[in-house]
């Protein structure tokens, strides 16, 4: 299945682009997708650490993704 | 998405991401109300150093409709737990300079000690939850803040 | 003496007594400054009732001179106290309707911590010792607040 | 000697004056200064409690008044 990622912050810098489609296989997980980016963008790993979030909620390795989600990598926030 | 971002909101509350600069007197006319006799206010504005490096401008980015979900949750949670009248929370996105507003939040209430509180509380979680990023903008280079350990 | 008292101020400090509408924006310019991450700033309004009964207006009075002394002690305590910028404190006499401003304290800092603080001791113990009486006038009588045990 | 006295907030309603003029002898006490005024104005006792200035200074019992100082009766502030 077809997944949008959106990255935010230095994730953004990253990535070289604000949203992004990736290939993931039925039941993925958020813990595959964080490795998966890692995979790709090993900067990932130097952050201090980094959120994602499924459809706007913060979402632990467990959480499975389903086509349509929308899922963002979130580098830790600095707002205020 | 489009700037501003607006809350759907309950009355009580109000919040607001926006590239404009923050309307300081907007929030404050937002929590007014003749059932509350103190108001605290937060700003926090753009310094001019950060550790010892001399900043020229900040940049804000968020995710914007999470941003808001998540000071709908830390809103309600305030409104949940301590004797609150009214609570605006305004916090800028785009290039702010040197002394530019970033955030404003303003909680009315009966009496000081929930208002005090509650906008700490509001400010405090907004610094830990809420996917807002800032790049601090330096002569000589620029940095996201707090990315690396 | 006549109003409004002056506080003869350090520059980082304005201590004003005031018989005309409090300016809040002239505290918050006050206060801002390129060192500051943080404005904390509390606003104390007329509430419409008290004890479950329905204020009308109050009415301010002040030992002028030694309630700007007092103010100054206590703005001085705190600058010596916590890390902040600048204070501003400016409370209102005379006759206030509900919702009317009696009291603005504003405190900046380059982090909020001290800024929250130092506002929340500075509101506190002006309430405690800076000699200013406040008289609720209600629809049908008055009273001076906390005169009686 | 004859000293002023300024009366704020509950006690002016009490003196009926916000200044007046008293007499009183070399050397005296806030502590006479405060019994003087409640024999003179015995709704003073009913109060939560209230303070003497001299000088705008907040004065104990043992203060010592001279002619010439600005003495206040302060009941329970209520500002802010």
């Amino acid at each position: 299945m077809t997944i949008d990622i959106l990255f935010f912050g230095i994730a953004r810098d990253y990535a070289g682009s604000r949203s992004l489609k990736f290939d993931f296989p039925q039941d993925t997980s958020v813990k595959l997708i964080r490795s998966t980016m890692e995979q790709k963008y090993p900067a990932l790993k130097g952050l201090k650490r980094y959120a994602v979030a499924v459809n706007n909620e913060y979402a632990g390795d467990d959480v499975v993704v389903n086509a349509g989600d929308e899922i963002a990598i979130l580098p830790p926030v600095s707002g205020g | 998405m489009r700037l501003p971002f607006y809350h759907p909101s309950a009355e009580d509350s109000m919040i607001e991401l926006s590239d404009k600069p923050l309307s300081f007197s907007k929030a404050l006319k937002h929590v007014r109300s003749h059932g509350s006799g103190g108001i605290d206010i937060f700003i926090g504005t753009v310094r001019d150093n950060a550790a010892g490096r001399k900043v020229v401008a900040l940049e804000f980015e968020a995710y914007g409709k999470m941003a808001l979900l998540e000071l709908e949750k830390i809103v309600g949670h305030a409104q949940a737990t301590w004797p609150v009248e009214k609570v605006a929370v305004l916090h800028a996105l785009g290039r702010l300079e040197v002394g530019g507003v970033a955030v404003v939040i303003a909680v009315s209430a009966a009496h000081r000690d929930a208002a005090f509180t509650a906008c700490r509380y509001i400010i405090d979680t907004l610094k830990q939850t809420v996917p807002i990023w800032k790049k601090e903008l330096f002569e000589d280079g620029e940095e996201w803040v707090s990315a690396h350990p």
